[in-house]
């Protein structure tokens, strides 16, 4: 198993170094944009699918975690501070080295905070409101955890909406860099692009790896057990609560990642980013991936996000994703990325009766 | 002081009262059956013991160990360990992945561990599989171990689960009517696979409907009706009782 | 803060909170007869209003109002037959996905029939600026027109479900879909009926408040999540509950706006919602002994 | 294995796509847009992408310039900043377009201004907010009027009015936000006080306990600074709970229909517009009545809807881009100086007239101040 596992990520880089070569060897590397950025969106679904395939639990309001972690670390990356350079706690702050001084395009000086600084900030904050409100939520079933979860993605996005700090619909615009070691950042200037690209799909395959390891760890084994029968679970020592929680507070922090990397390259944020279409369409793409199919997910991930941020599906995009959703449902609530699955609309056609299906 | 102690339990739904007042206690490796007409009680009883329910009021001891705040999942950690009247086995997973899961409170890879596959979660993933197969083989499914469990002979279903209970290994087993659905070839395995885990140390309390089965293999007998305790014996003894025989037997001539 | 002045805040709440519960009733009685939550219910309200006042164009009002609600009807059942009918035993999780993307759908198709501008119905009566004052409170005659047909309806459904063989049966399948089954109800067909009825309803909202709010392609999505929120806050299946949930919310957000920024109504809304839910997961007037019977 | 072959199977398909992409046709002069056609802001973007394609066709129809067609690339971005720049720099670096036009929030002009300067591209952008050219960036303008303006243009008539307490509502768009800072910094100018100013959802349906509140506060006068619907659902509420005081709304009024279906409501309301919508009144010795008498006969017959102010933002934006380029040819730095020393263009926001330090190009003259009459749009009589 672990020996295949890995094999997988090996042909997932070598994909990704192919597709590298073959569009730099074409002069086509202007995919790579489109291909940067379905990388982090992918970051989110693949934590959304351990939550909805591995703990079994919908979250219509992952867009939420998202604009979190991209928002907060745009406002304190983009903050003027030189204003308030003398009060205490900003000298404080300036004298430890967690703010830097910039100048705009505009040759404005800038005082703000270091973009990692504001990058473990916006962690930090991001799992203490998953654990806050992952908590009460979780507790609730059904429809209404569906609605408390719709309900927590719709008041971030009016927050972020009705804000002035963060905003309003303009959202925040010229975010810095965000530096790694060695001069490299995560940026969207042309020039690094294929830098860029390797980063993102590095982090995504970080991702791939560690949640990979986790479902076939005693965790994944504990929430599948979870998702089979809650009560034996219990029964059989399993802390459903905690672990559920767990997975919510830890795909809440894969979603804010993803959040503060795409604003960095981007060089912004707007409040579409926590809308409720968002976070339905994360939802779509996890359930056509197949529900507890991490690769399913990754795999349509990058593909729908890119075909839709290449604007192929035009100002069809909503119901392009509106569709799949429903055939999906009706014809292959499994996904139709796994095992089988054409033997299954086989048997859909021919009208054979659907084998046990959970 | 007693094993397994259980004072004055007591829970209602509304103005029901399921379980009213009852106490007993368990004498360690031994058998305890609870019988019961329908509706006595008895699963209701078994849920408060294991946690699934809280009592409105009572205590349930084991050794030292006060039970009845507890979460199910606690109570499992704290050595109690149960199986369902309408099997629950974990759909998706092999009938090995459901018994690995029995070994879950004698293991602690966490999040952070498993995520990063740290080298000493390798070991304990060695040690849960192997201690599995052990169980299997002394419950004689080895061989089924790669079948989903869900899809295996329902006979087959319950000893996977009773299996996946013992991994636990607990100090106390609550079996509610392991011998539902089975045919009597089966029920009598049952009874021996019962006997074989009292011996093996493991207390056992029971909830049953077969007779022939609860009479060969009960060292004790409690009999529950309408949520009260009225007699508690020896098979022999229980089977001689008036009282008994006029709420149970007489009654339900099943 | 004067009494005129308190008095015109409630008028406007109990104006938001009686829309809000008709959508809500629209969840409700599909909820009751199928254990679905149909997210595509606030579409039905777009639906009524955008076809009315296409039709309004060549019929008068009265007439245009009855050939939208019957046309939505119609639509109803169509997705009824066409998504739900045939799907055996579909889990909650799937139900949830596929009204969704239902209304995702009937948003885009409606943007592509119609297009992106706003319209409305004529005032029933008057027009946009007449107002009825009472002792300095203004109130606009067609606030009394949804007032009233909102609780006309109201009483009709109760008369319905409690006195009527068709709606006997539909809640018989709410309570117990085999024994209903058993007694010879077609429950598949009580489904349709209760998707027939809650469009219908649904078209007739649509209808009657669009004079006042407006209808748009996109209009159906904020008019559930809220008819949702007040579903929810009532206690899922119990319509009159819904009434007083929604009267209670829509009063809350009206003072809300009198001490907060208006930006931030919706997220009080429903941040009154969530803590209602975790103090009280069945909702305000649902008991938690009902909520765990229920099948999830 | 499975998985392999999966990934095998999405990198063939992504190959055929690059395929297909590089089979790309010559000669055309190609301009982008990226328009808000659908969602929130489709109010904007359908109204501008209905104008470009209709002038696009038009001037092939006529030979093109200097014998060279158009070709107009429109990416509808939905408003989603994100969109906004994925086809920013598709539109810069794979169809290498001249120039772009749009987009048609602020907030997305706002993220791919970096771009435009990076890869030294015209942006023609269609938004309100000022903070677009100012300051400036060397290749981005704007073509509708300022915001500053337009309060300017309604603070002066409220002096007039002898008005100086006033209450301000504003709509959760980017416009809305634009409209109330500026109002709120300009009215200390005019000695004019801000009582209350509220946000509200632009999807608002009923605006009743705004103005309540707002009335509370007994303003000599309302701003409201709002799209459709709102713009006209305060209107109404207004009246409804008897708050009778004049009401002023932005340039972003004026849609004909929402006046008529407002009836009586809408009689008096003061608003400062381009001269699009009042093209029929303006005497024919105002140099911008033929553009905007053509412009609006062309839009009203072709696509049976009324021309709006926005359509106009988006007819002056590819004017601009038209008329520079028959002087600089097709290069992108050429174009660049060509639009900014453009002087005395006559669009339908106003005439603009460019340089180094302004980039939007239009003077408070663009303005005129309008009331409704009788249900139509009239000049404000002084």
């Amino acid at each position: 198993m672990k020996r295949l596992r890995h094999l997988h990520i090996v042909y997932m880089a070598l994909l990704i170094v192919g597709i590298q070569v073959v569009t730099s060897a074409t002069d086509t590397a202007y995919f790579l944009t489109q291909l940067t950025m379905s990388a982090y969106y992918s970051l989110i679904i693949i934590g959304l699918s351990l939550v909805m395939g591995y703990a079994g639990q919908i979250s219509i309001g992952h867009a939420g975690f998202f604009a979190i972690g991209g928002y907060l670390s745009a406002f304190l990356t983009t903050y003027n501070l030189l204003p308030y350079q003398e009060t205490g706690i900003v000298a404080f702050l300036s004298n430890a080295g967690l703010l830097v001084f910039s100048q705009d395009i505009y040759g404005t000086d800038l005082l703000t905070v270091h973009p990692w600084c504001a990058f473990i900030s916006a962690i930090i904050l991001t799992t203490s409101i998953a654990y806050v409100i992952g908590r009460p939520v979780l507790k609730l079933k059904g429809h209404y955890l569906a609605m408390a979860t719709l309900g927590f993605g719709i008041i971030i996005f009016r927050i972020v909406l009705g804000s002035s700090y963060f905003g309003e619909a303009d959202g925040l615009s010229d975010v810095p860099g965000f530096p790694l070691i060695g001069g490299v950042e995560i940026s969207g200037n042309m020039s690094a692009r294929i830098v860029n690209y390797y980063i993102a799909w590095g982090l995504v395959i970080i991702g791939m790896v560690l949640l990979l390891n986790l479902v076939k760890s005693r965790v994944g084994r504990a929430l599948r057990s979870i998702h089979g029968s809650e009560d034996a679970a219990k029964a059989m020592g399993v802390d459903a609560a905690k672990y559920k929680l767990h997975t919510f507070v830890l795909s809440a922090v894969f979603a804010a990642v993803a959040g503060v990397m795409l604003t960095h390259y981007n060089g912004g944020i707007g409040p579409s980013e926590a809308s409720v279409m968002k976070s339905v369409r994360y939802v779509a793409i996890v359930a056509i991936g197949g529900m507890a199919n991490l690769w399913g997910a990754l795999i349509m991930g990058s593909v729908l996000n890119f075909l839709s941020l290449r604007g192929y599906f035009g100002s069809m995009d909503d119901a392009v994703f509106g569709s799949i959703l429903i055939i999906i449902m009706l014809f292959a609530p499994q996904g139709i990325l796994r095992k089988g699955i054409l033997k299954d609309l086989r048997n859909k056609l021919t009208g054979n009766p659907e084998v046990k299906q959970s | 002081m007693a094993f397994f102690e259980v004072h004055n339990l007591s829970r209602s739904f509304g103005g029901l009262k399921a379980v009213s007042n009852v106490s007993f206690t368990v004498t360690k490796n031994t058998v305890k059956s609870i019988i019961g007409p329908n509706g006595a009680g008895k699963t209701t009883l078994f849920n408060l013991i294991s946690g699934f329910l809280p009592p409105d009021e009572g205590s349930v001891t084991l050794e030292t160990r006060q039970l009845e705040d507890l979460s199910p999942d606690k109570i499992a950690g704290h050595g109690v360990s149960r199986t369902f009247q309408n099997l629950k086995l974990f759909h998706g997973m092999t009938a090995l992945e459901n018994v690995m899961i029995g070994r879950h409170t004698h293991s602690r890879s966490g999040f952070l561990s498993g995520m990063l596959s740290l080298p000493w979660t390798w070991v304990e993933e060695k040690a849960i599989v192997k201690d599995s197969l052990e169980v299997m083989d002394f419950f004689g499914i080895a061989h089924l171990a790669d079948s989903e469990a869900t899809s295996l002979a329902y006979g087959q279903q319950r000893v996977v689960e009773l299996a996946r209970a013992m991994a636990c290994k607990p100090d106390l087993l609550l079996l509610d009517e392991p011998a539902a659905g089975l045919n009597m070839k089966e029920t009598a395995e049952m009874g021996k696979l019962i006997c074989k885990i009292r011996d093996k140390g493991v207390t056992v309390l029971l909830v049953e409907h077969d007779m022939s089965l609860v009479m060969n293999i009960s060292d004790e007998i409690l009999v529950l009706s309408y949520g009260e305790k009225i007699a508690e014996d020896s098979p022999l003894a229980i089977q001689q009782d008036k009282e008994v025989i006029r709420v149970y037997l007489g009654e339900d001539d099943a | 803060m004067t009494l005129e002045l308190l008095f015109q805040y409630l008028v406007a709440g109990i104006t938001y909170g009686i829309i809000y519960a008709i959508v809500a009733i629209g969840f409700n009685i599909i909820y009751n007869t199928t254990g679905i939550i149909n997210f595509a219910q606030g579409e039905f309200v777009m639906l009524g209003g955008m076809t009315a006042v296409t039709l309004n164009t060549f019929m008068p009002v009265p007439l245009a109002i009855v050939a939208a609600v019957l046309i939505t009807m119609i639509i109803g059942a169509l997705i009824e037959i066409i998504f739900i009918r045939w799907l055996d035993n579909p889990t909650v999780l799937r139900m949830i996905i596929i009204t969704i993307g239902l209304s995702i759908l009937i948003r885009e198709v409606a943007l592509h029939v119609w297009d992106e501008k706003v319209r409305a119905l004529p005032y029933f009566s008057g027009t946009a600026t007449s107002s009825i004052s009472i002792k300095g409170v203004y109130i606009s005659p067609q606030v009394l027109w949804v007032i009233g047909i909102c609780t006309l309806i109201v009483i009709i459904l109760n008369f319905f479900f409690s006195h009527t063989l068709l709606g006997r049966q539909m809640r018989a399948c709410s309570s117990n879909r085999k024994a209903a089954r058993l007694c010879g109800i077609s429950v598949q067909n009580m489904v349709t009926l209760s998707f027939v009825l809650s469009a219908g309803i649904g078209a007739l909202a649509g209808c009657i408040v669009s004079p006042i709010t407006y209808i748009q392609y996109d209009s159906g999505t904020g008019l559930a999540i809220k008819g949702f929120t007040v579903a929810i806050l009532g206690g899922l299946g119990n319509s009159m509950a819904a009434v007083a949930a929604g009267l209670i919310l829509g009063v809350l957000e009206s003072f809300s706006i009198w001490i907060l920024p208006t930006a931030y109504k919706d997220a009080i809304s429903i941040s009154i919602l969530l803590l209602i839910l975790f103090v009280r997961p069945g909702g305000l007037f649902g008991s938690r002994e009902a909520l765990s019977l229920k099948e999830f | 294995m499975r998985i392999a072959r999966l990934l095998s199977a999405a990198a063939l398909t992504l190959i055929f796509m690059f395929s297909l992409s590089c089979t790309e046709k010559k000669e055309a002069i190609k301009v982008g847009a990226i328009l808000a056609v659908t969602g929130p802001a489709s109010f904007l973007g359908a109204p501008e992408a209905k104008t470009i394609e209709m002038l696009a066709a038009d001037l092939n129809a006529k030979g093109g310039i200097n014998g060279q067609k158009i070709e107009l690339i429109i990416k509808d971005s939905a408003a989603n900043p994100e969109k906004a720049i994925s086809f920013a720099k598709q539109l810069i670096e794979e169809d290498k377009v001249l120039a772009i036009i749009g987009p048609s929030t602020s907030g997305e002009t706002m993220k791919i201004k970096n771009i435009m300067e990076e890869a030294k591209t015209v942006l023609l952008s269609c938004a309100a907010a000022e903070v677009i050219v100012n300051p400036v960036a060397k290749y981005v303008f704007k073509t509708p009027q300022k915001d500053s303006f337009a309060v300017k243009k309604i603070y002066t008539q409220m002096k007039k009015m002898g008005i100086s307490k006033i209450g301000v509502v504003v709509g959760n768009t980017g416009f809305g936000k634009a409209g109330k800072a500026q109002l709120e910094k300009i009215a200390p100018e005019f000695g004019i006080d801000v009582l209350i100013s509220e946000v509200y959802d632009k999807k608002a349906t009923d605006l009743t306990a705004v103005v309540t509140k707002v009335k509370a506060k007994n303003v000599q006068a309302v701003v409201n600074w709002s799209i459709v619907p709102a713009q006209s659902i305060i209107v109404k509420n207004m009246k409804q709970i008897g708050l009778n005081v004049p009401l002023f709304q932005s340039h972003g009024f004026g849609n004909i229909k929402f006046v008529q279906a407002a009836g009586d409501a809408a009689e008096g309301i003061i608003f400062p517009a381009g001269r699009l919508l009042v093209s029929d009144v303006i005497p024919d010795s105002n140099a911008q009545k033929p553009v905007l008498m053509k412009y609006k006969k062309d839009y009203e017959s072709k696509y049976n809807e009324d021309a709006s102010t926005f359509g106009g933002h988006a007819y002056d934006a590819f004017m601009i881009f038209v008329e520079a380029l028959k002087k600089s040819g097709p290069d992108r730095e050429k174009l660049r100086d060509a639009v900014e020393n453009m002087k005395g263009f006559v669009g339908t926001g106003g005439i603009f007239n460019f340089s180094a330090e302004d980039h939007n190009g239009l003077d408070i003259e663009a303005f005129e101040m309008l009331t409704v009459k009788d249900g139509k749009f009239a000049l404000l009589k002084e």
